[in-house]
Order: C-alpha cells, then structure tokens, then sequence
C-alpha cells in the first residue's frame, strides 16, 4: 500500500472507473486541459480524450440537468461542481429533480449520477468559498450523501458511489485534499455506501463527526486519553443512508456523546443525529447530548480571525468532551 | 431571424398534402381517428374532474395538431425520444396508451404507466413509447433532454431527441444553458416550443420582448423556425425536416405558434385575464375541425364515418373510465417502494 | 372581528401593508390580473396598478435576484413563489445570496424582502405540488424562516415580515387557505417574530409544531382529553429565530414530548427541536423525543392511499401521544 | 448582429480623442495617473500572495481599459449606480479608495470597505462609491442588478445601472433571466460583458457557439454592441453612449473584448491550458503602455513625469501595504455582528 492525500486517491477512484467502465464520464467547469481547479483530473483529458471529460460552460445547472440526462440513457456521470458554494443554480435538478426519478417513475427509470463536491472551510475560502451543503442534501429523499475523511474511505466510497444506480452527492473537503494522508490499497476495492467507521474505540465518551472534523476529534480523543478518558470516535462517512445502528451502539455503550460538524449547528446533520439517538438510545444516556458545531453565522468569514472563530477546532472539542466526561 | 416553414402549399392539385408528406390515406385517417379519441378522452377528463374523480388535468386542446404532427415525423423516423411537457396531453395518448391507461393516469390508479399513480397524470416515464418527463417544474426537462442528446452522440447512436415546452418555459434560465450547451456540442436535439402566447395568465408581451421565441436559436449558433403550428401539415413537414437537420447538424429550435382553447388546467379560470372571444375565434382552427374538412374535400371520410368515429371514440371513454374507476389506488404498503434503484 | 380563512388573512396583511407603505410592491407569475393562482393577490392589479403588482416572466431564479436587488435600493419587495416546489430555481439567490447580504457586506445593506410561499400537502398535489420546503431555509443563516397556522397568526405575522428589515421565507400551508378560519381583528395588528404560541395549554404531554399540523394536534388533544391526557399544543410560528425557550418551558413542564411536522423526518426542523430539547432539558425528560412526521420519500404522492399514508393525521398523532403518555 | 462601435478615429488631426470625448488634459493624465497606481498595486498584491500575506486575488491587468473607461463614462454621467464582478480590481480602485483600504481588504483586515473582511477582497458593498457586489458566485449579481434598476424606474429616478460579468459568465441561466425581464420592462441598465475568452481554462468555443455575447440582447428586444475593450477611449465612447440610451430607450448590452494578461487568480496556473506566446503577444496592446504612448505623442506626459508618477505609485504601494499589514484582523468577538439588519 502507498500513502496517498485525499485528493490523490478522489484521482485514481475516478481514473479506475473510468478505465473500468466505459459509461463513466466526468463533466464540469476546468475539468479538462486544467485539471479541474483541485487537479483531480488531472491528466484525464491527455487520457481519456474530450468526449469522456467535458469542460462545461460555467452554468451549474445545465452541469447537473446535463448529466441527470445522460444518466437516463445509461451512463454514468460524475458531474464536478467546482467549490460547494456554486451548487445552488443546480438546486432545482438536484433537490428538485434527482432524487425524484426513480420514485416518481415508480422505478421505470435509474440515476446513475455523481455529483462531486469540493467543500468545507479553514482554507481562506470566506463566505463563498467554504460552505458546508451537505445538510441540504441530506433532507432530501433519493439522494444518497457521502462525506469521507480519509484517503482510503474517499477512494473506497467513491468507486462505490460511481457503480451505485443512484444520485450520489460525494461531498470532499477541500482541506483534507492535501493536509490528510493515508495509505490506500493498490489492488481495486469498494467500501459500502451506508456504513460508519469507528476509527477509533473507545468506552467513555463517544464523538460522532464526520469529514475533515474526524481528525480534530481523534487529536481531541488522543489528548484526552491521557486524561483517563476513553473516547470512540465514529465518522459517519455515509451521511445518508444514516448507520443509525453504528450510532446507536456506541451510545448505549458509553451513555454520553458529542456531536461535532462544521457546518452551522441549527438544522444540521448533527440535529438528526442527536434526534435519532434522543429516540433510540434515551435509556442510556447519561448526560445530555452534546453538539460542537459552526454557528449559525453564513459559513467562515475571510479574515484569518474570524475564519479561526468559527471552526470548531481540537482544543474546543476537547474541552466539550472533558465536560461532558464529568457530566 | 427565424425562417418560417410552410407546409406544402394548399393551391396545388395533387398529389394531395398527406401524399407529399408519404402518409397514405389510411394512416391521415388513422392520425384522425386518434384526434377524435383524444378529444373524446379530454372531454370526459374535464368532466371527470367537475365530478371530483379527477385532481387535476392539463388540456392539449388547440395544440393537437401541432403535437401530433411532431409525433408522426417522429414516428416515421423511428429514431426518435421525446421529453415532452405537461401539456403534451395529445402527444402522450397518440405514442399508443390505450385509454384504459389514460384514465388510470388521470386518476392516480394502479397501472399508471408514468409513476404507477404517484405523480400528476403524465409525468414520469412511458419508456416503452420513449418518453421521459420527470417532473412538471416548468423547463426542467430541457437540460436532461440536453443530456441523453449528449449522450446518444456519444454512444454514437442514430438517436434525435425532440424536447418541448411552452413559450412561458422559455424564460427559464435553464433552456439557456441547455440550448447554448448543445450548440457548442452540437447536439442532435431539436427543441420544441409551443407557444400559445400565455403561460397561465401572462401574456406573452410580459414574457418577452421579442415575437419569436425560435429567434433566440441563433444566439447559440443554431437555426431557428417558426411553424404554424395549428396546420398538422406543416408541423409534420417542419419537425420531418428538424429531425434530418438535427441528425447531420445539429440543434434546432422549433417554434410552433400554437392556441390554448381551454384554461391553464380544470384549476384554473381564464376569464379573469382573457378576452372573451379570443377563444372562441381561436376555435375556428380547430385541428379536429380542419382535418375532417380537409379529410372530406378529399373523398378520404365521409360524415358516416365521422358519426361512427365518434361513436366509437365514446364507447371506449366510456368503457375506460369505468374500468379505471373500478381500479384501486395503489396499497399504501408501497409508500416506500423504488425510493432508490437496486 | 370578522372570520377569515387563511388565504383572506394572508391577502388583507399583503394590501394593508401596500397602502401603508408605498415601497411595498408584489412581483410573481400570474399575481396580476389573474390575482395569483390561489387569488393572494385578488384585486391588487386593479387596486395598485402595473407597476406594483408585477407579472413576472416565468423564472424563479429572477424573481428572487430582481426583488433582492430592488431591495438594496430600499423597496420591500414580496415575492410570489407560486408553488413551494418552484423555489428551486432560486435557491442561487435565497441561499447562496440573500441571507448573507447584511453579514456579507458587514452592515452595508439590508434586504427588506419576504418571499411568499405556498407549500405542503395533503391537496392532491402530488410530487411536484406539495413539498416541504421550510427545512432547508431554516437552516440557512441570515434568512427568518416564519410559517403561520391560523388565519390571525398569517396576518400578523405577515405584517411583520413585510416591514422586517432582513429576508424571511413566509411558508404558507394551502390546504390551511380556505380550510382553516378564525377572527382576525379589524385594525392594524402584528405579531412579532421568533414567538411561539401555546396554542393549548397543558401539563402531561408537549407536543411541538407548525403550520396546517398544529390542527390536527389540536384535535388529537382534544380526543386524549376524554381519557385523562392533558396535553398542550406548541405552534412555533416562526421556525426561524426558533423560540427555544417556550419549547424548553413545555417540556420541563410536561416531561414528555411529541414533535410533529408534515416534512420528511431525516434532517426537518423537528430534528433541531429534538436535539435542543435532548441537550436544554435532559433532566426533564421521562420518555424519549417523539417525532411524527413525514416519511423519507419526496414528498406526497399523487394517488389518494399514497397521500394518506405519507401524511401524518390526528389519529397517528393521537396513538404517538397515547404511547408517549403511557412511558 | 450587434454593432461595432469604435473610438473616434485617430487619424483625425485635432482635437485629440480625450478633447473629443469631453476630458481636458489634466483629466486623462488623472486617469493615467491612476491606471498606473493600479497596476503598481495589483503587481504588489500578486507579490505579497506570493509571500503568503495575500491569501487570493483576481487581476483586472488586461481589463483596465474596458474598467477606466466605462467608469469615467458612469462618473462624467454623474447618475450611475455599478454592480461589478470580481474582475473589476480596476474599477473598483479608481472610484476613489485610498490604497490602504484597497490593501486592507485583501489582507482581510479592519477596514475593508467592502466587508470588513468577511469576504474575498473587493466582495460586498461600497456604497460610498455605488457599488455593490455581493458575491463571486458567478453572474448571481445581474438579476440583482436588474432589479436594482427596476426600482429607480419604480422610484422615477435618473439612475443607470451598469452590471459587469465576464464571458462565462454569460452562460449562467440567470443572465437570460435577468435581461430577458429587462428587455420586457424597458429598464435603464447597461449590461457589460467583458470578454477575454476564458473562464478560467475554458476558451470561448467550449462556452459557446457564437463569436460575440452581444448578438444575444436581440433575443431580448435590444441593442448588442461590441467594442474593443483594450482601448480606452473606444471603452469610454460605448459607455457614454450606452449610458444615454439606457436612460432614453432601455437596455443594452455592451461587449468588451478584452486580454486577461495574468492566470485566472493567484490560485490558478494557466500554463496547463494556454499556448505559451498569448499572453506576450496580448501584453502589446496594455493600456499602461498604448494611454502612455498616445499622452507622450500628444505631449501630455514626458518620460520624467511618467517616472516620477511611477515613484509615486510605488511609495504609496509601500505605505499602504505596511500600515494594512499592521493593522488587525477584525475581532474574533464580532463573528456574529450584522447577521441580520435591526
Ligand atoms: C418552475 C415552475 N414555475 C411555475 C410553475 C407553475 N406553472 C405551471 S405551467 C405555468 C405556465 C407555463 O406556460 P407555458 O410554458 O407557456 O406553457 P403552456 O401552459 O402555455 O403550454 C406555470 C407558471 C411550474 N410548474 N414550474
Ligand atoms: C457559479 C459559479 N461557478 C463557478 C465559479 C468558479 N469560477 C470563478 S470565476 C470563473 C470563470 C469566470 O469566467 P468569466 O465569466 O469569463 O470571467 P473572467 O474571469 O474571464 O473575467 C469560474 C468558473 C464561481 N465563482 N461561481
Ligand atoms: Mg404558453
Ligand atoms: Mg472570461
């Protein structure tokens, strides 16, 4: 195994499916001789040829209406959406659209369709070039959300996601793509869609989280054990389908958890997640549920200040844990 | 600007206009026979829906010939996929639903061919007659249309796909990203605008500054045409031709100037917002009215065989919609069922 | 007083307001002489002119971006969103812009709009006429999200929104329109944002919602009263600010609590009133967080059984309560 | 087909071009002057990203004469209102900020005028200056824009609204929208389109199927015009122009071919998508090397002064840059100020 950074391993997850399968195609703005702003395709257009990577005109909509499409007939598109900010002209194919075809046709037709989504803050990026979307999708029935955190989960989940028959919105936080390192597998494999990962076990506290936040919460849990507290870590890394059993288990073993994301906290993903555990794991909790999120201001401010303020950082998630270990 | 597409012109002697267009006199009368049908099946739609047993209906009347003239070329292509709109009412019976189907559609039963019940009538997808329209958001479709063109060349298959909204869809953003990604690509599409100068209520001078909507085509590096769309002939002939264009040259915007004889849909009320006898004169086009004329001036129907047309047409509106009637709705134990495909 | 139903309610707030102030101006398709397709706008064009009652082309995207710019120049624009499932196209300019207008131009400008949206089901709509939209503005920074269940409620809180200086989403359930009725005061009257109101006072069980749900809330509280249940019925009004501390109050009160919302349940607003409640009143609780809301498929279907199954009613709240109850 | 419009010939013997639009020779050495400062700033602003104290920036070199003449058109019109994009550094300069704001808000200090260093640099409001421009979501400011302009005609005021996207950004559907409603609404905006070919590594024939973005404002009922936008004087005449009929007749959409001499941002490495030569070749036509060269001709500006306004330029670039990088980021405290107006 080689150690590779996450946006190295988004790279060979598309490049092996496209070698793979012949439907597969990637279509966006600057996917082609550039690249894609992130390079992670780097090398596609040389490759793969213009037919199978389509620099788009820069209008989301037709990016996605364009690849729903061609997914009706059989392909299989991975539509890049620049940085998460610019989805919203797509809304309406993908919160409108997408997820509605195979339900509102009653099954007569598929969507074989990734949508891949750079995003996530603490790179600079202000108000418009942060955002957390993935609460959005989330909420919405026939979408399937996917968040990984490491390089093995990214390339796992997204070979998964590309053979999935269904519209997937791969969300990759655009910190991790070079900051986070990690050895993946050179022979093919997949990682199932729907299926959390405790990354690390722990009895006293759990924390729940997911994309770039995991890695603070597992330098949290490391700083803590040395504290004597016990903390399991679980990364959702599917956030829908939602493995609510993975969630519930750890809960009812340790009686307390923290949620952390840093997307802002009202209505966020962390909210079900604390709903569901309220409902199914009541009787073990021991203290209330916890929730380490970003405030509910419009994603990280550009100034460096103000961009530190409103992410949740290790230190604060320790500090959460610690309280609520002497709850 | 436009071109305007004519269709043969009616001065000639003969061979008569079908001859020209290679329709025999069996399959114009065959084409009649389905208006009639589908005028029957509408009618008693409407009426259904005054009676409570149908939600909601969208109405096709004084667009017939324009959306059937487009299915013929269609069809006699053999290539063709559709994604029409909402008001394709004709367009969708004429591919082959037996009115059986129709009804179902219209009341959300069991054997729906579009959603199995969970949509409006119409919307999802008749594959085996290649049609998909997900959803009736209006212009939604164009740039899926878009896609599967894409991807048809792509698969470097023979496919043309014809894509259809109003001229009130036009103003969404999303036909101009569609239409300006198929002229770069070129993309064998042709798109079909009927404009029947409203959408709901807004005339079309609120809508647009511009006469023609097919104008727009060359702001993407395409041709557009403007067809009357109340002559069945020349909506056959211009979509005939858009096809063949499409094919070797790309896309193409259709325009097919259209009227809207009823209100938006049973929910709707047009008096509020339109002239009293602008309907009434519109009627006077009336595809159901020119064909049989045009029919009979040619020897091709007699008033007999209109009677028994018409018979004909009822007994089976009659006959559908009380088997429809009887069908249950879909078990609500199927609420979850194909959320997501296997 | 005169009795109103909802649809009157929201119309007489709208043509009081555009007398009051001559900024206040209506934008839409068919809000003209069609007087809006559920006739909101019944008489404006004849009353206020072309100028102030504007047909829009049809293009969501636009009436949204237009009246948030004539909104920098100090009109108060509403905008018609016909049906809550055409907001879509706009979401560029709902999400993505209008809540970050005052944030993101550090106080520079303020954007008095109100986008007016007709949502929810349970009227035969079907997938493309029902939705629930609500969740996702409410998870919006920057955006008040308010969604009235009576005919007083809809006008006073419309009023409010109208002369508020920041963009609120004002979610208005059609099948309240002519189905629910009640006084509504003659004379100029507001109600303020970010207050819930306790619809029905009680002391053994809460239950929490909005919109056209708090009806049927409150006539399955009426049935549990014949056997002993004393419940009380939380309308939050305005989903955005939340009014956590009438949620909070109710539920130390009671102990127990249903929240019931006609959105899908993964990610709906029910779930950050859960979470809230999970970590503000933990020591209150006796039983765990119910939630009684739609299902996670896109939204009501077309078919009568699948429309019933899909919509939660006052039988199913009942039964929720009866079990609550009995914890 | 737009029209072509061009600068007042050159070969005319006098009066020179700037006596002939309206500036005096202390007017066009001003906007010399400035256009120098300009540069000197965005060279020092690529430098400082270079050094990490910068964290991102978009350059206007390329684009300035398009910028400084259709604002010195808005400014001698006195009652314009502009909606920029993120290209228009230049624009955005040279409507009256003081250096250090400029340097504040790319460091994203206390102090940015247009966010307070909530947002990429130049991103917000200067209402000082009647600019607005809210984000960088591409094209999202031209409805915003057009609204603006409908509620100064609601308000029957004099205001023109000038709304700057770039070529790509012409494929966003809310730019058909936007002029689209304006076209129906006869409202006083000039839409300008700066066209450099790219968006981002996207050249123009992967955009689109059309030579000019201008053709489409006849889809719109109005007038499409094309000027060289790496001339001054060419840039201001159309803007003027474009001003008065706005007011007068309606919309009009102007294009400015321009060259975009840097990457796309400081991000960006344009290397991997653009032959080698183009930009060389591009940099002939620089304005701060074509307004020297026809001052000098004409003998408004010798070599020393052009020197000593380069010094000039620079110790204000030095002094800007060192105040800015000492003055604080905002406080971690105000995180949740203005999120909603009171
Ligand atoms: C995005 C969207 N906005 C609004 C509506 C409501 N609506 C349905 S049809 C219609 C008018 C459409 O007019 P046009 O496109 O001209 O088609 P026509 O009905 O005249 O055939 C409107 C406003 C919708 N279905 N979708
Ligand atoms: C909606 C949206 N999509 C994508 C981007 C990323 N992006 C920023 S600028 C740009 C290219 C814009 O090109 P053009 O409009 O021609 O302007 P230019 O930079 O050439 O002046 C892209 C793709 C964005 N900011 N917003
Ligand atoms: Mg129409
Ligand atoms: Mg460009």
């Amino acid at each position: 195994m080689a150690v590779k950074s996450v946006i190295e391993a988004v790279r060979e997850g598309m490049f092996e499916e496209m070698c793979r399968d012949p439907d597969v195609f990637l279509l966006g703005e600057d996917v082609g001789p550039r690249g894609g702003v992130f390079l992670a395709s780097q090398g596609f257009y040389e490759e793969f040829g213009r037919d199978r990577i389509i620099d788009t005109p820069l209008a989301e909509a037709s990016i996605v209406g364009i690849a729903l499409g061609a997914a009706y007939k059989g392909m299989r598109p991975i539509a890049e959406i620049q940085f998460s900010d610019f989805i919203w002209p797509a809304a309406n194919q993908l919160i409108g659209e997408a997820g509605r075809v195979c339900y509102g046709t009653n099954g007569n037709l598929s969507v074989p369709l990734v949508v891949r989504v750079p995003y996530g803050g603490g790179i600079r990026g202000g108000l418009f070039h942060s955002q957390n979307v993935e609460s959005y999708f989330f909420h919405t029935p026939g979408l399937k959300v996917v968040a990984p955190s490491t390089p093995f989960d990214a390339k796992g989940l997204l070979k998964s996601a590309i053979r999935d028959n269904n519209p997937v919105v791969f969300v990759e936080h655009k910190k991790t793509y070079r900051m986070v390192r990690g050895e993946v597998p050179d022979d093919d494999y997949v990682l199932p869609l729907g299926v959390a990962d405790v990354k690390r076990a722990g009895s006293g506290v759990t924390v729940v989280s997911y994309g770039l936040m995991v890695h603070y919460c597992l330098e949290a849990a490391e700083a803590l054990s040395g504290e004597g507290v016990d903390v399991e870590v679980v990364d959702l890394r599917t956030l829908k389908p939602l493995d609510v059993d993975t969630i519930l288990d750890s809960v009812r073993k340790t009686g307390r958890v923290l949620i952390v994301h840093e997307d802002n906290i009202t209505g966020g993903v962390g909210a079900e997640v604390a709903a569901r555990i309220a409902s199914g794991a009541f009787d073990y909790l021991d203290a209330p549920i916890g929730r380490l999120c970003g405030p509910d201001v419009p994603t990280m401010p550009f100034a460096s200040s103000l961009e530190e303020a409103y992410m949740p950082s290790t230190e604060s998630i320790a500090s959460e844990l610690r309280n609520l270990a002497a709850y | 600007m436009a071109r305007v597409s004519r269709a043969p012109s009616t001065e000639t002697a003969l061979p008569t206009k079908h001859k020209q267009l290679g329709l025999s006199d069996d399959e114009i009368l065959g084409i009649y026979n389905k208006l009639v049908l589908i005028r029957a099946i509408e009618e008693r739609i409407w009426a259904l829906n005054r009676q409570g047993k149908v939600p909601i209906a969208a109405s096709s009347q004084g667009h017939e010939a324009a959306q059937l003239g487009s299915l013929t070329a269609a069809q006699k292509d053999g290539s063709c996929f559709l994604f029409p709109y909402y008001r394709d009412v004709a367009l969708k019976i004429a591919v082959g639903l037996e009115p059986e189907q129709v009804m179902r559609s219209f009341m959300g039963k069991v054997g729906d061919p579009y959603s199995g019940g969970r949509q409006f009538p119409f919307q999802g997808a008749d594959l085996p007659h290649k049609i998909i329209q997900i959803s009736n958001v209006v212009s939604a479709g164009v740039t899926q249309a878009t896609g599967y063109a894409l991807a048809g060349k792509l698969k470097h298959e023979e496919t043309v796909v014809l894509c259809y909204f109003g001229e009130g869809g036009s103003s969404q953003g999303e036909v101009h990203e569609a239409m300006n990604f198929a002229g770069v690509h070129n993309l064998p599409i042709v798109y079909i605008c009927e404009n029947n100068r409203y959408a709901i209520s807004v005339p079309q001078n609120r809508q647009m500054a511009v006469g023609n909507v097919a104008d727009r085509a060359e702001s993407y590096g395409f041709r557009g045409v403007v067809v009357d769309g109340m002559d069945f002939f020349a909506s056959l002939q211009a979509t005939s031709d858009a096809i063949l264009h499409a094919r070797s040259q790309g896309p193409i915007l259709l325009e097919m100037k259209v009227e809207r004889f009823m209100p938006h849909t049973t929910d709707d009320d047009d008096r509020r917002y339109r002239p009293s006898n602008e309907v009434e004169t519109a009627r006077q086009q009336d595809p159901v009215l020119t064909i049989a004329d045009y029919l009979k001036v040619h020897g091709i129907l007699t008033d007999e065989q209109l009677d028994s047309m018409r018979n004909e047409a009822q007994e089976k509106v009659d006959e559908a919609t009380d088997s429809a009637e009887a069908a249950p709705p879909p078990d609500a134990s199927t609420i979850h069922d194909h959320l997501f495909a296997s």
